[in-house]
Parts: C-alpha cells; structure tokens; sequence
C-alpha cells in the first residue's frame, strides 16, 4: 500500500492520450479531480480511469487543485479535444455551475462524482456519496465511543465545498442530542493534513483536556492523530474521520483512530463512467441526475473487509 | 532585488558604461522578442503536429480566452516592472474583485432598503477597488519606501484576508443578477461574443492598445521608461517619479480587479481565493516577453507573446493529455529555458564583437604605430 | 535678474559641504567657479537649481527669497544646470531625453514627436554636432552624451545657466563650440555659471572668478584681474609644490611584465581599450599613466587586475605567468588594483572600517576555519596608525569617513594584502589636498620599501612631479615614455591628445 | 546588520554636545534595532491577557516547533537574502525532500531486488537533493546570469513538478519504516524530544548557531556580507563571488530539504504538494527580522526574531479563535508595518544626524563667512 508505485505510470497515459483523435476506441472521456495528494481523490481518478478504459476509451486525467478558473481551462480543452464526456469531481459547488453549463451546452455530457453542484438539470448525473447519512454514522459511532460525554474538536473542511458543511451538519445533528459532548474548539484545515497537525498542536495547548476528534476526512483526522501521539494524548482520544481511505483503516487497525466513514470512491467513479458510457452509446444515462450512494462505518471489528474506498 | 532606489553601485556606475549596456541590449531587443516569438510559433508547431485538436479556430480562441486572463494582469505588471518594481498582490486582487463584485450584485443593504447597483456601477467599483489597493502598494512604496517586494507582499495578504473576510469564506454563487432589480448582463463580459470573440479577448486587445499608446505616445510612458532606466536622471530632469511610480500600482491593480471580473462572470460565481498565485504567472509572461526586472526595458508586444506561450503551453499539454505534474515541471523549465536563451545571446554577442574587435586591429589602417603597438600584427 | 545665495550651509550627514555661503550671479556675465574636489562646488549650484534644499540659509531671486523645492521649480524660473555627472536615461533616445518631463504635445496631449524632433534637430545644429535624433543615449560616446546634457539645458528658456563640468568629455573643437554657444548666450543677458577644473580653459571664458575652499567662498574677483597661479593659491590654500614629495628613484629587480597586451572595451567590445601595451616595472618604481578621459588606462589596470580578460597578450609576475590567474590568485601572488572609484569598487558601504580594510587580505588571519579576531584586530589597527586614517576606530561605519580618509582604507586594504606591485587607478580624484599629499607620500614610503606602484592620473602636475617614469597613454596605446623631469605641461597635453599617432583605434 | 548606517554626527559635532546627542541616538538605535523584538514582546503580552493558554511552557514549545520549520528556511534564506540574492524555490523543495523520503523509505528497486536504506542514508539523500536544486539555481545565477527572481522562480515549478512525478501525486502514507527493513526511526526527527525539546527546536537551534559562526567567524561569512554590500568592490578584493553565490542556493536548499523532512516526519507521511507558499514565510521572517533585499544587511537574530513573530502571530490568533481569514490580513499587515518601522527608524536617525551636525556648526567657533569680496585671509 505505498503510494510511490506509479511513477512510471504518466508518460504511458500521455502516450496513450496522444495516439490521434480518432483511434480505435471510443473517444475521449477527460477525468478531472482535486489534487490527489488525498488518496480519496486518487482513488478516485484511477478508478474512473481503469473503467474508461476497459471500456474503450481514451482519459485524460487532470487535477485543478480547487482553482474554479482552471478547472474552467480544463473543460475548456476537454471541448476543444471533443471529448465524449467528462467525468467531475468538482472544485466549488457554485464556481462550477458555469463550466459545467459550458460543457453541456458544448455538447459533452459531465457527469459529476463526489461533490454536488448547486443546480440540477445541467450535469447528465451527480452521483454522490450521501454525505449527511455518512456524518452520522461517523458521529454516532464518535459518540458511543466517547460514551457520550467529553470534549471534543471537530475539524472542518474546505469552505468552498458543500461537502464540508454538509458533514458538519451531520455531526452537529447527531451530537447535539448529547448535553455532556462539549466542542471546545472548531477549526477549518482545509482537508489538508499538515494544516491540521499545526491547529491540532495549538489547540491541545489551548485546552489538552480533549476526548475526542471529529474531522471532515481522513487526511485531517490523519494530522490530528500525528499532533496528538506527539503530545501523549492519543490514548485518552478517540478520533473519528470520513472518507475511509487506507490511511485511515490502517490507522484504526493500529488503534490510533477509532472510526471512518467510508465513501465507495471506487464505485462512484466507476459508475459515473458506466452512465457515461451509456450516455454515449444511447442518449441515456437511465438513472436519476441525483444519486447518492450510502455511506459504511469502519472501525476496529470490521476494518478488515475494506480495501480501497470499497468493501472488499 | 527589485528595489526601487537603486543601489549604491548602480546609482555611482559612470553613465558611459551604463549606457554602453544599454546599448548593446537595445540591439538585442529585437532579437529578443524574436526568440519569444520563435518559442510561441515552436510550441504551435509541435502541438499542431501532435493534436489534430490543436491549430483548430475554436481551440485558438479558446486558448486566446484563457492566455486573455494573464496577459490583462501581465500588462498591468509590465508597467511596474518597467518602473524597476513589481507586483505581488495582483493575484489577490483577482479574488477581492469577484467578491466585491459578488457582494455587490447581492445587494447592498442601505439602512434597511437593498439596493441594487447597476452592472456597470459594480464594475466601475471593483475595478476602483482594485486600483485602491495599488494605491496603498504606490504609497507603501513611495512615501515609506518600503521594497515593491516587500510592501506588495504584505498586500498579497491583506487582500486576500480582505475577500475572505467579506464573503466570509463563501463563493458568491450566482452573478446573473436579477431582471427585476435591473442588475443582469454581467455573465457578459465572461461569455458575451461580441463580433465572434469572446469578451476577455476583446479587453485584452484594448487593454494592450491602450498601453501601447500609453507608453509610446504619452509623457506618461516616456517618464516611466525614464523612472526605470535611470531613476536619479528623471528625478533631476523633473519627472514626478513619485506619481509615475504609484499610478503604475494602480493600474495594476485595476489590471488585476479587471482579470477577476473576467474570471467571475465566466464563472458567473466569485470565490475569494480565485486567482491564487497568478502573480507568478504574469511576471513570467512579463519577463519571458523580454523585459528587464531591475527596469526600464520591456515591451506590450513582448508581454503579450510572452502570455500567449505560458497560456499556449498549458493549454498545449493538456490537449496532448500531458500529466498535470510534467505540465508544473515544463512550465519551470521553459521560464528558466525563456531567459537563459537571452543571456546566452548576450554572450555571444559579446564574444563575437570582441574577437571583430582585436581582428579588425590587424587590418585597420594605422599610420605609423607607436613602438609598444608594432607588434599588434600578432594577433589573429 | 540676479540669483543669489545667501548665508548658506549644507549639511551632509556630519559633512559640511557648505559653510555660509554668499554667492551671486549676474546677467550676461559668465562666473567661473573654482575650488579642489569637495570644496562644494557641485552642491552650490544644486541648491541653485533647486535639487537640494539649504540646510540653513537661503536663495533670492532679484532680491526676494525663493523656495526653490525642486529641479522643476528652478526651471520654472529660468534656471538651468547642466550636471557633473551626466544625467541621462540610456535606454531613451536623444530627443526623448531633451524633451524628459517637458514634453511638446499635440492638441490630443499625445508626445509631439515630429516637434520634438525638428527642435532637437535645431538645437544640435547650434552646437554643430551630426546626430540622429532617434539614437538612443546609450549609444552615443561620453562626449556626445555631454552634448546631449547641454543641448538639453539650452532647450529651456533659461535666464541663468550652470554647467557644472560641461566638457570633462568635449574635445577641444566641440568646447569651442561650446564657448561660442555661452557667447551668444551671455550677450542675450543670461547669465552663466561655469565650473571645469581645466583651470585656463575656466578663466578663458570667464568674466568673474569665485573661490571656494572648504565649503567657504573664499575669493571672487573680475578675471582680468587674475591669474592662474592666483586661483589656484586660493584653491590650495597654500603652494602647491608642497603636495609632492621630493624622492630620488631606486628602481630594483624587474616584478611585473606585460607584453602585448590588448584588452577591449568590456562595455563596447567593437572598440579596443588597450591596444598592444607592453610594460616592465620594477621594484622600488613609481611609474605614472597618464591620459585623457578613455585613453585606456583603467581597462588596462583592470586588466592586470584580471577584473577583465584581456584578448590577447602576456602578463608576468615576478617570472611567473598570470595572464590566466583569476583576481584572487593575483592578490595572493602579490598583485592588487585600488581602483578608480571608490564608492563603486572599493568600498563595501555596508561594512566597517576594520572589515573594509581586512577584506582582502582575510586568508592571511584564518586559523581553523574561523577568522581570528585577535590577528585581524591587530593588523587592522597596525594600517589605521601607518596610514594614518581618520577614524574613531576600527568598528566605525566606513561612511562617517571623509572621502580622503575612505580612499586611504581602500588603499591600506591593498596593502594588508602584502603586495608586490601595487596598482592605483586616479588615487587622487575626489581627494581634498591634505589627503592628496598624505597619499602621495604613502606610495613614496612604500616604493621605498621595495612596492612597485603603478598608477594613474589625469592631472598633469601630478604627472610631471610625481612618478620616476611616465607613460603617455592616448587611445588604448602608449605614446610616450619619459622619466621625471623629461618632459613638460605643453609637450604632455601636446602628446597626450593622441593626435600625433593618428588614431589607431576607433 | 552591524552598524550599517553612518552616525556621522560625532564625527564633527563637539565632543561634549556631540556625545550627548549620540548617546541619545545610539540608545533610540538599540530600542530601533529591537523594534522585531519589541513586535515580538508585544505579541506575548497581548496574546497572554487574552488567553491564559498562551504563556505556559508546554505551549511555548508547541508554538517554538512550529516556528522551526520556517526559521530553518529562513536561515537559510537570509543566506541568499544577504548575498543580495532571493529563493523562490524553497517551498518545492520542502515537498520534494518529503516525497524522495517517501520513496526511500519504501525502498529503492535495485535488479529485482528492494533495498530499504537506513534512515541516516535517506536523510544525506534529502538534504542532498535540497542541496542538488541550490546548485542548479545557483548555477543558473552565476554562469548564466539569470536573475535570482526568475531562476528560483522556474525551479519553485521544476521542483515541485519533479515531486508530483515522483510520488504521482499522492501522499506516502507511512514512514514508519519497518523493523524487518531495519530502516525505523523516520519518526523521531518529528517527535523526539531530546532533553525535553522537540528535535526541530534542537535542529534549529544547532542551525542558528552554525550560521551565526559561519556569518561572524569564518571568512566566508565575511564574503558574504561583501558580496551583499557591494559585489564588485567584493569582488576586485578577491572574494570568490560565485561560489559564495552558488553556495548560498545550496545551503537555502539543504534547510529547506531538512524543513521537508521535519515536516515528513511529524505526520511520518510526505505530500508531493508540502511547503506551498513557504518561501513567502521565509522571505518574510527574514526581512521582518531586518535584512534588506538588497543585500548586505542581515543577522541571525533578527531572522529568528522574525519567525517567531510569524509564528506566534499565527498560533496564537488560532489560540484566541480569530477566524482563518483575519489571520491572513494581519499577518499581511504585520509584515507591511514592521518594515514601514524599519524605514521610520531610518529616516529618523538621518534626521537626528543632521540636526546635530547644524547644531555644531552654529556653535563652532568658525570665522563668519567672508562676504563676496576678494578676502582670503581667513583660512590657514
Ligand atoms: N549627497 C551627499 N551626501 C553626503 N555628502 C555629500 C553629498 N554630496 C556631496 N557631499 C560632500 O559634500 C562635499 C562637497 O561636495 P561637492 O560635490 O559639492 O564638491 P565639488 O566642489 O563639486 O567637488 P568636485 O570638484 O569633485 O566636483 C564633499 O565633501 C562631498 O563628499
Ligand atoms: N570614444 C569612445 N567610444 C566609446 N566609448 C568610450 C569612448 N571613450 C570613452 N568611452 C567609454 O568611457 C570609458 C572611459 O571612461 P574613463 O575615461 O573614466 O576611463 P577609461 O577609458 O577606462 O580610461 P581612463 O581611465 O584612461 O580615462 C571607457 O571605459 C568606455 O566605456
Ligand atoms: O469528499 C471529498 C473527500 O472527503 C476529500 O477528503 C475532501 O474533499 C471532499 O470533497
Ligand atoms: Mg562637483
Ligand atoms: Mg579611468
């Protein structure tokens, strides 16, 4: 499970990518995410990429690093190349209405993975892991494990993304039927797992009579694991996060973390491609525009049967 | 580095060897320009070659929208760059104009009534927002002769926390407007076409005219070529180089504040952390296009091709399905590539002219050399 | 109208350049205005024309006190300045430069360019130079580039006129045309300052003659009345023959050996700088270079240097090649430049007396890698005293020197070095008289202690009086060669316009 | 940044008077110089009346790692920064000295074979590929004379490009290392606590000293701050300019491999993406702490002064719950103010200079000044 293993793996794609306009398969279908230093995002990509092309297809597998304008550009070149399709995670629920709109107006169907737009009638599909239900989960199983009193930190996402506060929500929803959970702190890490080490560290300075952490993914909880092993708490907290990458399941194995909420990465891209792909062929993708995909609680007793972002 | 008031060295360098310098990089200019020109007509060839879905009119005009976005910042930035500075906080004042814009077209609560400003109004007004923060750049860098560096540094953030702060870290979702309160057409400038162009393209050509005749035509750009080349000289000649050098941040700034509204209305949302590092991309568009950072040398053409390859290049790489990470490692190299051509052609330049120098020795006409020079026949 | 400065003092940091000064000028009249380097000279007539303010005191015109707050407020009233040191910007042409911050316009406010050119075509006619309007600066010659500076002054309607060195860089057919100019200027009531340190050429055009020493006026007087052995008692303040110092020459073993040697110039290379000089020196000599402005003779030091490479050609040091030795090895094999300008070259602004003075010679106090203090201290102090630097101590800031006293560090910082052959290129410009001598008789003493110096000069008494042997440099190649007493003012001037070889470079 | 400026007062004011008003000015100076301490001072204090939390030990600790990462790179960007030079490519390296950790510590495939390096060999290796991207920016400064902005410039994209291709672009998620591999122990460089101290406050301090004994002691110390003030006076004085130019890319680079690591070993996981924007801290700490961009002026001490301004400045506002975006404003404005104060103490000593220097004057028993006729006695 280490994640060096693709180095080689890029000049192949551009290669690939390059063989002319109109080779063999079936066209182009471009995949576009978030940076992948989430794995969640990488699994993602990948996985989009391996269905497209055992399908036929030519990908094109881009990151626009949260930046709306150039995930603009992106769609942009997808259009120019003509591709069939884009497959998209995303980089604003508002900030992507417009190139969203572009594409399909261009005549490239997008359909969207892990991330929701705030319209509906303009991307071919949104399919979307059910992130309030996911957030309960988490939170539920956060809670029991907290015995349902303590303090506790949560730490929130991306502003620029619904799913952050579609989770917060969640959490908020469940906890807040405890009186004795206690939030001493709040902070945005912006999903990044550095950031969230640093908040982490000041926080527990601030206050290092903490129970609990509740994080919006993985990568944040991951940060606040690292924080808290360094300052010995780690035993007396239990972390919850959401995402279910290996990392994390990893992490609860050894006891660091306590839960996840796992997404079904895998199966969103993979099925985001299937609609696509019969998108294509049929001018049908046969499903509802809105698809959310439930969520799955990791923790100790079943973390074994997961594998990447997918039950194994 | 990029300081205004030069340095000691540069302020004693007997005139005659400057200009000597000068000189030899003025001969250079045109090749210089050249060679941004043959490195763009490169990069359309290979990408021509390797895509059919390269040298295509929509795919041109596509990429023509994209590249409009820097070079409307670049051009801002080439005038504080030729004044021997530079401008660090363009890239947030992209985000603040789309969040002023955002706001703006939201309404705006005036004792209890919202109301609503017309398009233009808001455009005036970020645009002004964005020239406001030059100002601040222009005083910090005149009146408390704090470096460029250093004082569009501190910009770069208070801007930014600026935008965060007033849309609170949110996207402004929707900047249709609405026809009932009178405020619509502001996608316009991000997917209007008028005469089959994209609107951005359109700015960015009257943008780069009217820079053009800015500094060609107008005291304005010779005062500014004056501030840049030899600041001290202006000062005595009576160029008010506090003015010119603050009027530059400003119109960078405005360059800047127009760049985000392009960037929002295409988007017809506004993020307050859009435009994230594009001060970076602008200065290289300004330098790739040959200008000089320590001042007074540079050029709109220049600029404008230099943009066109950042923006032909990024695009080019993704038609061809290039990795995002070889596009980051391509764009560093070609920079690096860009500029070490030019100091190349300097080198050689040099050592041709000398090695002319000692040969023609041999051959001029010397009427009766003096003892200690008979023997300069030696030499070949 | 008459300009006047009343009562004015000029603080620079803790340097007087003015001390109460009481200077006129008067219309249609030219004043010449003398003193050494430093007297104030320059900064008199910058506060004439507005680019510096008076510390205390102040400046009438026709009787009323005016604030002149900048270069644009004295030109509003008429005053113009031509600058000692040119003020052009390189990168614009010749037109653009006349017209900088006054520019002709059309009705749409656009540059007027056809305007500016046909009067820059006019003024240029006036001082019968041949040039293309649209060269850029940088591509014209020093002495073009002073034409440029005084074509721009004369483009102003200007009632009083400064030129403050106007012809450092003119040769002797464009300086008459430069008197004819002042001529008709003066007769159309303007009135003129003029300073030039070719002393006659001064008094030649002058009408009245004003002495400042020190920062103090300490003379005026109508030019018919004086002489100039007078002007320059003034400007001493005392016989000048005191500031050589007496020596018999004791030339020993030959150190340094050039052949051939040709250098282009670094800032021009289609034009050589040296062209084929060859040079014995020998311990114990000082052998003078003298030249006019780009007779090559600080390329050549350069290049013995090895700051700049030169194209051909052979140097030895003590038997021993060192065309190919970089400047480092240069000064650890006993060679070392004290170059021309000081400020540029020199000095390290940032750096105290001590380090400015150490930073040469460091490796000679490295023990175990780190600088020891305690030997550096010591030598560091040992110069101070043997050169005798004024200075509160070794950890002052090298600008709270005076200029004398920093060109002594820059010197002393060559001699911790050690050398063998010594190199001065114009060790004397910008000096005031008592460091001048101070100087002189510090490259006696150690030309007696077996240096070898080598220096240059540009001013002939200096020349004649000071070095054993002189060499003539005119275009990049050495004209004459005279031991002391050989040769006299006339025949110096005479050779060293290099006319009499015909230019041999371009 | 010892004694930089002149205080030529004393040198003509009259000892009694002189020395008065020098004491004064000497002591403003101190209180001037301490100007990013006294910054820093009063963060504490504000900081400790807000939050109890903030002045105890254990957080002061807290808040000191965190300040090492930046003020491991600022020392050696103050390095670059001293030489007159800047290193944009810091932040890249960061994530690249992480990313080849990563893949070290995953083990190199050899013919078939893996082989896991022992942790000691994987740290030379990072420091080494830091010191690698020095040497190519410094090469490209001194053989081919790109400017400083532009050759980091280009190598802040190339090294960041080589990290993404490394790693793919994704996070090495555990550098644990294994027992059977014998290559453990990754981890403790992060969170190690010899003698009660974190390793990255021992790293930082070791560091400090080092350069304080390389910039006061050694003579390359002395070249340096040569080169800075005035390179080409440095220059014909024998300093060997391009190797103290190039060697300070190479030490910038190997402490911002070792901040890669320190980082890497924290969350003993390495994103190719770390140390984004890094560069602007360390730029910041170092000019906040003093230097001059323009080369010459700079000390250890202010630069570590600066960090810890940065740094407490941003833990603590997180302390105090101030929103994410008032932090980057008044970090913004932190930086813009410290330099203004630095260009006020400036002007102000000039002026007490001057002021002195005219009060001496009109004390100085000096003959009144002749009138304009011929009177020439007065001098001797
Ligand atoms: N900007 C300045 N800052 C500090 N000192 C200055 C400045 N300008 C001039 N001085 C000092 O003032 C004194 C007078 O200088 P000034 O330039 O007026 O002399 P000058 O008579 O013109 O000499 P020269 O013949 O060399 O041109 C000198 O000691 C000089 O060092
Ligand atoms: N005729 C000329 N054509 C082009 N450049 C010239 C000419 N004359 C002088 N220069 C420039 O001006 C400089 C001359 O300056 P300056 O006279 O101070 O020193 P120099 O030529 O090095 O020799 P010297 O010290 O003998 O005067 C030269 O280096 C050269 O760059
Ligand atoms: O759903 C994704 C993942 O949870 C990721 O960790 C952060 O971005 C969100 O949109
Ligand atoms: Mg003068
Ligand atoms: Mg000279």
């Amino acid at each position: 499970a280490c994640g060096g293993g693709g180095g080689g793996e890029q000049p192949a794609a551009g290669a690939s990518a390059s063989g002319g306009a109109s080779g063999a398969a079936g066209g182009l279908i471009a995949v576009i995410t978030p940076s992948h230093d989430n794995p969640f995002f990488k699994a993602e990509a990948d996985a989009a990429k391996a269905q497209a092309e055992k399908l036929g297809y030519q990908t094109s597998v881009a990151s626009h690093d949260d930046d709306p304008n150039k995930q603009s550009e992106l769609i942009d070149a997808a259009i120019s190349r003509q591709a069939k399709a884009i497959i998209l995670d995303n980089a604003g629920a508002d900030a992507s209405i417009g190139p969203v709109r572009k594409a399909t107006e261009a005549g490239v169907p997008v359909f969207l993975i892990d991330r929701e737009i705030n319209a509906t009638g303009i991307a071919k599909a949104q399919i979307v892991s059910n992130n309030s239900q996911g957030a309960q989960l988490a939170a539920q199983s956060f809670v029991e494990a907290m015995k349902s009193k303590g303090n506790y930190v949560e730490l929130v996402g991306k502003e620029s993304d619904t799913n952050a506060s579609v989770r917060s929500k969640g959490f908020a929803d469940v906890i807040s039927q405890y009186p004795d959970m206690k939030q001493v702190a709040k902070e945005s890490a912006n999903w990044d797992q550095q950031e969230a080490f640093t908040k982490m560290e000041t926080i527990i300075q601030k206050n290092r009579d903490i129970q609990g952490v509740i994080a919006g993914n993985d990568t944040m909880a991951l940060g606040a694991v690292a924080a808290l092993k360094a300052a010995n708490l780690l035993d007396k907290v239990t972390v919850v996060g959401f995402d279910g990458s290996p990392d994390a399941i990893a992490a609860i194995k050894a006891g660091e973390m306590h839960a996840t909420a796992l997404q079904p990465a895998a199966l969103g891209a993979t099925s985001a491609v299937d609609q696509a792909d019969q998108f294509i062929k049929t001018g049908k993708t046969g499903k509802e525009e809105k698809q959310s995909i439930d969520c799955e609680l990791v923790t100790k007793d079943n973390a074994d049967d997961f594998g990447v972002f997918a039950r194994k | 580095m990029t300081s205004t008031t030069s340095t000691p060295a540069a302020e004693t360098a007997r005139p005659d060897r400057a200009a000597a310098t000068a000189r030899r990089l003025s001969l250079l200019n045109v090749a210089f320009e050249l060679r941004a020109f043959i490195a763009l007509a490169v990069l359309i060839v290979v990408f021509s070659v390797l895509s059919d879905a390269f040298l295509t009119v929509p795919n041109l005009i596509t990429m023509t929208k994209h590249v409009a976005i820097n070079a409307v910042i670049a051009l801002g930035m080439l005038l504080v760059i030729l004044k021997g500075g530079i401008d660090l906080s363009v890239g947030s004042i992209v985000g603040l104009s789309g969040v002023v814009a955002g706001e703006l077209l939201g309404g705006l609560h005036v004792g209890g009534v919202i109301a609503y400003p017309p398009v233009w109004v808001v455009i005036v007004l970020c645009v002004g927002v964005g020239a406001l923060v030059g100002v601040v750049n222009g005083v910090l860098v005149t009146r408390f002769n704090v470096a460029p560096f250093i004082a569009t540094l501190g910009m770069l953030y208070v801007a930014r926390g600026a935008a965060m702060l007033i849309s609170d870290g949110a996207t402004y979702p929707n900047l249709a407007g609405n026809p009932a309160f009178g405020n619509t057409g502001f996608g316009l400038l991000g997917s209007g076409r008028p005469l089959g162009l994209p609107t951005s393209i359109w700015i960015m050509i009257v943008l780069a005219v009217a820079v053009v005749l800015l500094l060609a035509k107008s005291p304005f750009g010779r005062w500014l070529y004056a501030t840049g080349g030899n600041e001290r000289a202006a000062d005595l000649s009576g160029v008010p180089i506090r003015r010119v050098k603050t009027i530059v941040y400003v119109i960078s700034g405005a360059c800047a504040a127009v760049a985000g509204l392009i960037i929002a209305s295409e988007l017809t949302s506004a993020a307050p952390q859009a435009g994230e590092t594009y001060e970076l991309n602008a200065i290289a568009a300004v330098v790739i296009g040959g200008a000089a950072l320590s001042g007074g040398r540079g050029t709109v053409r220049g600029t404008l091709v230099g943009a066109f390859v950042i923006g032909f290049l990024a695009d080019g790489l993704v038609i061809l399905g290039v990795s995002t990470f070889w596009q980051i490692l391509i764009k560093g190299a070609v920079i690096i590539l860009a500029v070490m051509l030019d100091q190349g052609q300097q080198r050689f330049k040099r050592r041709g002219a000398a090695a002319a120098a000692v040969a023609a020795t041999r051959h001029h006409d010397q009427p009766a050399p003096p003892p200690s020079v008979a023997a300069t026949e030696h030499h070949d | 109208m008459t300009l006047r400065a009343r009562e004015v003092t000029k603080v620079y940091g803790g340097t007087h350049a003015l001390k109460g000064v009481d200077f006129a000028v008067a219309p249609g009249r030219v004043t010449a205005l003398f003193g050494e380097n430093g007297a104030g000279k320059s900064t008199l007539m910058k506060i004439l024309a507005g680019i510096e303010q008076p510390t205390t005191g102040h400046v009438e015109l026709d009787g009323r006190p005016v604030r002149l707050a900048s270069s644009r407020d004295a030109a509003d009233q008429g005053i113009a300045i031509i600058h000692q040191e040119l003020s052009l910007c390189p990168n614009l042409s010749i037109t653009d430069n006349l017209f900088l911050a006054r520019e002709l316009r059309t009705p749409f406010g656009a540059v007027d360019r056809g305007a500016q050119r046909e009067r820059t075509l006019a003024v240029l006619r006036t001082l019968e130079e041949d040039l293309d309007p649209d060269t850029p600066v940088a591509d014209l010659r020093l002495g073009q580039q002073q034409i440029v500076e005084i074509a721009r002054a004369l483009l102003q309607d200007t009632r009083v006129l400064i030129m403050d060195e106007p012809t450092s860089a003119l040769t002797a057919p464009e300086v008459e045309v430069l008197f004819r100019v002042i001529r008709d200027l003066t007769s159309r009531g303007v009135a003129v300052v003029y300073i030039s340190h070719h002393l006659d050429e001064a008094l030649d055009i002058a009408d009245d003659v004003v002495v400042l020493r020190d920062g103090t006026l300490v003379a005026t007087a109508e030019a018919a009345e004086v002489d100039l052995r007078w002007i320059v008692e003034q400007m001493v303040g005392r016989d000048q023959d005191t500031l050589f110092p007496d020596r018999d020459s004791q030339a020993g073993e030959p150190v340094l050996d050039l052949r051939e040697l040709v250098v282009t110039d670094p800032a021009n290379p289609d034009r050589l700088a040296v062209g084929g000089v060859s040079l014995t020196l020998r311990a114990g000599e000082i052998v003078g270079v003298y030249g006019l402005m780009g007779s090559g003779r600080t390329e050549l030091l350069e290049a013995l240097a090895g700051r700049i490479p030169p194209a051909s050609g052979e140097i030895v040091l003590a038997g021993e090649p060192l065309t190919r030795a970089g400047i480092r090895d240069r000064i650890r094999r006993g060679l070392i430049l004290v170059p021309e300008d000081r400020q540029r070259d020199g000095l390290v602004q940032t750096m105290t007396v001590g380090e400015n003075l150490s930073l040469a010679g460091l490796y000679q106090y490295v023990r175990r890698l780190f600088v020891s203090a305690a030997r550096e201290g010591a030598a560091v102090r040992r110069v101070i005293t043997d050169i005798t630097v004024k200075t509160s101590g070794a950890k002052a800031a090298i600008g709270s020197l005076s200029g004398g006293n920093q060109q002594k560090v820059v010197i002393g910082k060559a001699l911790l070095t050690g050398p063998r052959v010594l190199l001065l290129d114009e060790p004397s410009r910008g000096v005031d008289v008592g460091a001048k001598a101070d100087i002189f008789q510090l490259m006696a003493v150690q030309a007696r202690r077996g240096l070898a110096v080598l220096f240059t000069t540009s001013e002939a008494e200096e020349a004649l009086h000071i070095p054993d042997r002189l060499l003539v440099l005119a275009r990049g190649t050495v004209v004459g060669e005279y031991r002391r007493g050989e040769i006299d003012r006339e025949e110096l001037m005479r050779v060293s316009d290099g006319a009499t070889n015909g230019g041999a470079l371009r």
